[in-house]
């Protein structure tokens, strides 16, 4: 099923939650909505379920408008961060729940809740109630729960937030498996990056009721459209300094007072002239900055902490007023206070426009 | 679709009709005749039990004269406060679910029938001669606008009590304690000697200060009967209109301002009756009181069984008239006769009727008489082999020749409460005496206006 | 833990248990009382059942109602109530506390002002939706048992009882409703079901307490009510008579009353209260629990 | 509004503000208006909110079990049925030698010569009748509310060493600020309402209008005089005045307690 959302508006009083959102889903599609909280994805979801109403534009499922429509005329299913299972009833009862109000008959009723059951591994467990299951348990249940109709979209409202760690990271594979091998449209709502890039096809990044971008998880990663983005995907989070933007002859420099920067060919190509010369903001992953001597990089810091992470050390210098961190092989031997020479990959240094927040190079999608 | 229903319904027409020319065989249909009343049970409970003998009687009648009604009466009979039970009347009245006959003081027939809820009987009254037997100046207080709507059913009277073991300790001799009654009824103990006395006992210790000279606590027509000592009128003959007279107000006021304030009295207003009215007089802590004779037997069989119920009330208490105002004058008490009425929803007046008519004789009212110390209706009663049994009430009937009624207007119980609540603002010291005058008179034209004339 | 500790403990101990052995006091007096023909302050004076000879044979001589009957009658017109606010109560107080419509913040707060209402001002009025009541047929005056919901008949009382209850009724149940995820509602109203199924099978069931407490609360209510039923019916041991009037037969105007007999009926009356109350203790002490945030 | 009565009062007639210009002619209007500011104020004061909230603080802070049972104990007012709890309160209050105080307490004490203390000290009685039932509201609602104040606060308060009063008074008293103010509010609409118990208590007395408030006069007017005489427009006059005072209470306190923003919009707009 493809979805289709044009100049959707929704307003809680004066509040506004979503902004003049348009977005398209494709048939099959597995679309993250990725932001903090508070800014609007969950929102949208409701208003694809028919919880919400939005206040202008539309929402369509294929060619038909659905705005109007109840939710449970719009054959989606949704699993919920609090997993919403009934508490009274068993967990066959909740799964079973969807076909009841449909009055399918009980022996069909049987077999698909025991078929859907048995594909979340939870054929076992259909006597009990939900209190007496494990997070992970429930989780599956409430999956369950959404699959049983088939529906023709499926909805996750951060499925995995209430999970640890490593359960999330299991349910993470089976549910992207699952969606897979079903083929069905699915929308997943999640404040989590991480989540958001290994599971979905598309990402859309919203903040602030506003769209901030739309696209594969390595089109987000690589070519950040706005500040917000390329600050928000990415773990540690990218590094970003004020900076000047020069013209020196026939190159670009990037001009601070401890460092100057030329950048490469290809990156100066995309500037957009008019932005020459003024401060913009530089940003690059930190895994592309690496530590060397001092004197012998682009520019020094010193070594403000040290942060192991195991495979990998996080190193945090300053300079200035700001941070910069640069992810390095462990173990990393220098000590807090140490000045060191930092080297940037200047390929993949990213430029933004201070006021907008908005890239500074052409688009290259 | 119409036909059919059609006929169903002929189909149901017949088959009711043919149970109720079942029902109809043996000729006598069966009226139900609701009687209400209000009674303490067990003594008065024969104000609505000698209904049901009546009613084998009046089957009996029946079935002799050829008359195919029977009755069955059904008796709702409980022991509520007046003023629920007559509230309780008007609005089962509003709800078309009124009692036929309906027991309460004599008082309601001008409420009752200015709204229109009761019957009047002048005329269904002469076909039954019984009634004839009635003391003639009973039936005033159920005439109404120069009807009769009622007929009664026991009387009382309001009787001062005292307790003679605390005269004695006041050095009374027995003589002068045995001949109180009399020097009330000549007139030659009054009021404020009661209260002397009164103030005599509080001051010695003999009672508690405030206990010297007691009333009901609560209102009702005792206090009337004062106002009436007083020299005070509650109605216009003429007119039938309330009357407030502002120089026996004043005197009734002064009265009861004095008993409170400086005669150590009247510290009775406001207690409940059983938990502390009739166990504090019964346990000689008032020396005066004014009590019913109705109260007697309730003393005898509760509070003083201990101490050997009736006996030892003759021994201990004595009871008179309440004394003059003035020397020389002529004492009260007041009556506050019960009275059967018939509603205006009642089908069957007729039977309801010859039902009171059988309740109204010797036997039945004699009954009730004995069982609650109430006084008899009918003329020549004392005389009854049975009425004669009880010292009390052949002791107590005198007073009837001394008696007084409260009015029949249907803006009694406005009145009555206005006057009372500046009674006992006086007692409470709310009010002066001169000021209680004026609160009644202004509350009085406050909220009656022209139906009551000020004098 | 230090003398001043301890001596703070004990402070709040007494303070507490003072005014509770002073209330317990009047509770062991009435037990004392019943079963003896009179007291001095708590020394009973001739041990005696004969107080509660009510249960066996009328106590206000013939022609006067058993107390069987009108305990019976107590029972259903408790019953009935408790049946109308519940149910009355669970279902105006969903829409207000689930549903989004105009008008209803403005029927909130109506309801809370209704508290401001004293019963007097109600009373009249009330009267006269009986009698338009008692005008339909069957359900005017012919159910049996309950007689219908006119004026003088169990129902009636119910119903009068019920329009003072809901108020309160709604506002504790909202309370509950309030604190339902909505997750829960939302993933029922995708699973495919309507707002009266998904406020039946599934919000119901989870407010079981809620529905317990205002249960109890309403029985309680109605068992002691005393100011409507002496309104609105006829007779204190007629047909549609209960036990408040009953026991207030025992009581009124100038006559003496046998506290004693009293006593017992009012421990009559007051057991099956408490023993329902020992029972469900825990629920009625949670009522107010859903509520604490919207108000009571 | 009209002048409904004993007589006519099927048939409304005669609209006119008479009975509201009776009600403050009324020589006692002050009187009964000072009493009814006196039993609420009281009440609320001493009982509904001080004992309750004084007994939810303790019974919150002690064991559980303890705890429980002494609230079952105050909550029992509320099921005793009126009649049998006025009466009980009447044995208590019995002259010597039947009342309970005066045979415990006063004549141990050598105070007072046995009178019957409805007659000596009835507010006294009004008060402690009235409250015992009053406080059981505010106990439920605020021991449930400190029940449910995140442990966190408390301990945190304990570690910072805060001994128990002190978390009472700065962490515990704030955070239950709002059901204290819905139970003070509350209540005072129920107490200004309320006057069963007084009625079956006192009845207004003793002595004329010495314990009488408002709602019980106006009871008194509209359905209960000795005569039967009722007088429903002169009875419904006074409580409508009161009604209108009730409403304007009713609307300050949700203005204060900002009503509207108390309530949560619904999170599902489809109906």
């Amino acid at each position: 099923m493809q979805i289709t959302i044009e100049n959707l508006c929704k307003f809680f009083g004066k509040v506004k939650a979503v902004d003049n959102l348009n977005l398209d889903i494709a048939d099959k599609e597995f679309v993250a909505f990725l932001g903090p909280s508070g800014c609007g994805k969950t929102t949208t979801l409701l208003m694809i379920a028919g919880i919400y109403k939005p206040t202008s534009g539309y929402i369509r499922f294929g060619d038909r408008v659905v705005n109007h429509l109840l939710p449970k005329e719009r054959n989606i299913g949704m699993v919920f961060q609090s997993y919403a299972l009934y508490p009274h009833m068993t967990v066959f009862d909740n799964i079973a729940y969807p076909l009841t109000l449909k009055k399918v008959n009980r022996k069909e009723k049987k077999q698909r809740v025991q078929r859907v059951a048995d594909m979340m591994g939870i054929g076992e467990l259909l006597d009990r109630k939900p209190g007496e299951l494990s997070g992970g348990q429930q989780q599956r249940v409430a999956v369950a729960r959404a699959l049983v109709k088939e529906p023709a979209i499926l909805l996750f409202d951060e499925p995995l937030s209430n999970l640890d760690a490593k359960l999330r990271l299991r349910m993470r594979g089976e549910i992207k498996r699952l969606q897979e091998d079903l083929s069905v449209t699915s929308i997943y709502v999640t404040h989590d990056q991480v989540e958001a890039m290994t599971m979905a096809n598309r990402i859309a990044v919203m903040n602030h009721g506003i769209l901030q971008t739309y696209g594969t998880p390595n089109q987000l990663y690589e070519y950040p459209d706005t500040l917000f983005v390329a600050g928000f995907i990415g773990s540690p989070p990218m590094n970003f300094l004020k900076i000047d933007l020069e013209q020196e002859g026939d190159g670009l420099y990037l001009v601070r007072r401890e460092l100057k920067i030329r950048l490469p060919e290809e990156i100066a190509a995309q500037v957009k002239p008019s932005v020459v010369p003024s401060q913009v903001i530089m940003g690059i992953r930190p895994e592309d900055v690496h530590i060397v001597p001092a004197n012998e990089g682009d520019f020094d810091a010193e070594i403000y902490v040290v942060e192991p992470l195991g495979r990998e050390d996080l190193v945090s210098f300053r300079l200035g007023e700001e941070e910069f961190r640069a992810l390095t092989p462990a173990p990393f031997k220098g000590g807090v206070g140490t000045i060191m020479g930092l080297n940037l990959t200047k390929e993949k240094i990213r430029l933004f426009d201070p006021d907008t927040g908005n890239s500074v190079l052409k688009s290259n999608k | 679709m119409k036909k059919i229903s059609l006929l169903i319904l002929v189909g149901c027409v017949l088959l009711g009709g043919m149970f109720v020319t079942a029902f109809a065989q043996d000729n006598t249909q069966t009226i139900v005749i609701t009687v209400r009343t209000n009674a303490t049970p067990p003594m008065e409970n024969w104000r609505g039990n000698n209904f049901i003998l009546a009613a084998e009687e009046l089957n009996a009648d029946l079935e002799a004269a050829g008359d195919p009604r029977r009755v069955e009466v059904k008796i709702v009979q409980d022991h509520m406060n007046w003023g629920d039970y007559k509230k309780e009347f008007v609005l089962s009245y509003g709800a078309g679910k009124s009692p036929d006959i309906w027991l309460s003081g004599h008082e309601d027939v001008a409420t009752q029938a200015a709204a229109g809820r009761i019957i009047a009987l002048d005329s269904l009254l002469k076909e039954f001669p019984k009634f004839n037997n009635v003391i003639d100046a009973l039936w005033k207080s159920c005439t109404y606008k120069g009807s009769i709507w009622a007929v009664p059913q026991d009387t009382e009277a309001r009787p001062l009590y005292w307790n003679k073991s605390l005269l004695k300790q006041l050095g009374w001799s027995d003589e002068k304690i045995a001949g109180l009654p009399d020097a009330i009824k000549s007139g030659e103990f009054t009021l404020y000697d009661m209260l002397a006395t009164a103030k005599e006992a509080v001051d010695k210790g003999i009672v508690p200060d405030g206990n010297g000279f007691w009333t009901r606590p609560k209102n009702g027509g005792d206090f009337t009967a004062f106002y009436y000592d007083f020299g005070g009128q509650t109605i216009d003959p003429a007119s039938g209109k309330l009357v407030f007279d502002k120089a026996a107000g004043l005197k009734y006021y002064q009265f009861f301002y004095d008993a409170a304030q400086k005669y150590g009295s009247m510290k009775c207003l406001g207690l409940g009756w059983s938990e502390a009215w009739h166990p504090t007089i019964t346990g000689g802590k008032v020396l005066f009181w004014l009590g019913g004779t109705w109260q007697w037997a309730e003393w005898g069989t509760v509070y003083l069984k201990d101490k050997g119920g009736e006996d030892y009330e003759w021994k201990t208490f004595g009871f008179g008239l309440i004394p003059a105002a003035d020397k020389g004058g002529k004492p009260v008490t007041l009556s506050h006769p019960l009275v059967y009425m018939i509603s205006s929803q009642c089908k069957y007046p007729d039977l309801a009727l010859a039902l009171i008519a059988k309740v109204t004789d010797y036997g039945p009212n004699t009954r009730h008489a004995l069982s609650s110390t109430h006084l008899g209706i009918l003329k020549g009663q004392t005389n009854y082999i049975f009425y004669k049994k009880s010292r009390l009430l052949s002791d107590t009937l005198y007073m009837l020749d001394y008696t007084t009624f409260l009015p029949n207007n249907p803006y009694w119980g406005t009145y009555s409460t206005i006057t009372y609540n500046a009674l006992a603002a006086v007692v409470s010291g709310d009010l002066t005496p001169e000021k209680a005058v004026d609160f009644v008179v202004n509350e009085l034209t406050n909220e009656l206006g022209d139906k009551v004339i000020i004098r | 833990m230090s003398i001043r500790r301890m001596w703070r403990a004990g402070l709040a101990y007494i303070v507490l248990l003072i005014p509770t052995l002073f209330l317990l006091l009047g509770y062991a007096w009435l037990v004392i009382a019943s079963f003896s023909s009179r007291t001095e302050g708590l020394k009973p004076v001739g041990w005696t059942l004969n107080n509660w000879r009510f249960l066996w044979e009328s106590p206000f001589g013939s022609g006067y109602s058993n107390i069987w009957p009108v305990t019976m009658n107590t029972l259903v017109m408790s019953l009935v109530m408790t049946a109308i606010v519940v149910a009355v109560a669970s279902l105006a107080a969903y829409p207000l506390s689930r549903m989004k419509f105009a008008g209803r913040k403005g029927f909130l707060s109506l309801t809370l002002v209704l508290h401001a209402f004293p019963s007097v001002t109600l009373l009249i009025p009330i009267y006269f939706v009986l009698l338009w009541i008692q005008r339909i047929p069957v359900i005017g005056h012919e159910i049996p048992l309950i007689g219908g919901f006119g004026y003088n008949t169990l129902g009636g009382v119910a119903l009068v009882m019920v329009a003072f209850q809901l108020p309160f009724g709604i506002w504790v149940m909202k309370g509950f409703f309030d604190n339902i995820s909505w997750d829960m509602e939302r993933s029922a109203m995708i699973d495919g079901a309507s707002r009266l199924k998904i406020w039946w099978q599934i919000l119901m069931p989870n407010i079981k307490p809620g529905i317990a407490a205002l249960s109890i609360f309403s029985f309680l209510t109605a068992w002691n009510a005393y100011i409507i039923p002496v309104t609105f019916t006829i007779g204190r041991t007629g047909q549609s008579s209960v036990l408040s009037l009953y026991l207030q037969n025992f009581i009124s105007e100038s006559v003496m009353t046998e506290w004693n007999a009293v006593a017992a009926v009012g421990l009559f009356q007051l057991i099956p209260v408490l023993l329902f109350f020992l029972f469900t203790q825990e629920s009625l002490l949670s009522i107010y629990g859903g509520g604490k945030k919207g108000g009571v | 509004m009209t002048n409904f009565g004993i007589l006519e009062w099927w048939n409304p007639k005669n609209w006119s503000l008479t009975n509201y210009i009776k009600i403050f002619n009324n020589h006692f209007f002050p009187k009964i208006l000072l009493n009814t500011i006196m039993y609420t104020g009281l009440t609320l004061f001493l009982f509904n909110v001080g004992m309750g909230l004084v007994v939810a603080l303790i019974t919150t802070h002690i064991r559980r079990r303890t705890g429980f049972a002494f609230r079952a104990a105050w909550l029992l007012p509320r099921i005793t049925p009126v009649v049998v709890y006025v009466m009980m309160w009447k044995a208590m209050a019995g002259p010597a030698p039947m009342g309970i105080i005066n045979d415990y307490f006063l004549r141990p004490l050598g105070i007072g010569s046995g009178e019957y203390l409805l007659m000596t000290n009835p507010w006294v009685f009004v008060i402690l009748v009235n409250g015992f039932i009053g406080a059981s509201f505010g106990m439920i609602l605020l021991s449930s509310a400190i029940e449910s104040i995140p442990k966190d606060y408390i301990i945190a308060s304990k570690v910072d060493g805060g001994s128990t009063w002190q978390t009472i008074r700065y962490v515990e008293l704030p955070m239950i600020k709002w059901p204290l103010l819905f139970v003070t509010t509350y209540q005072t609409l129920s107490l200004l309402t309320s006057f069963e118990q007084i009625l079956l208590l006192t009845d207004g007395g003793p002595g004329l209008y010495q314990t009488e408030v408002w709602s019980l006069m106006a009871y008194h007017r509209a359905f209960a005089t000795y005569f039967g005489n009722t007088q429903w427009g002169y009875g419904a006059a006074w409580s409508v005045v009161l009604v209108i005072i009730g409403i304007a209470m009713a609307v300050i306190y949700m203005r204060v307690f900002k009503f509207g923003e108390l309530l949560q919009e619904p999170k599902i707009e489809t109906l």
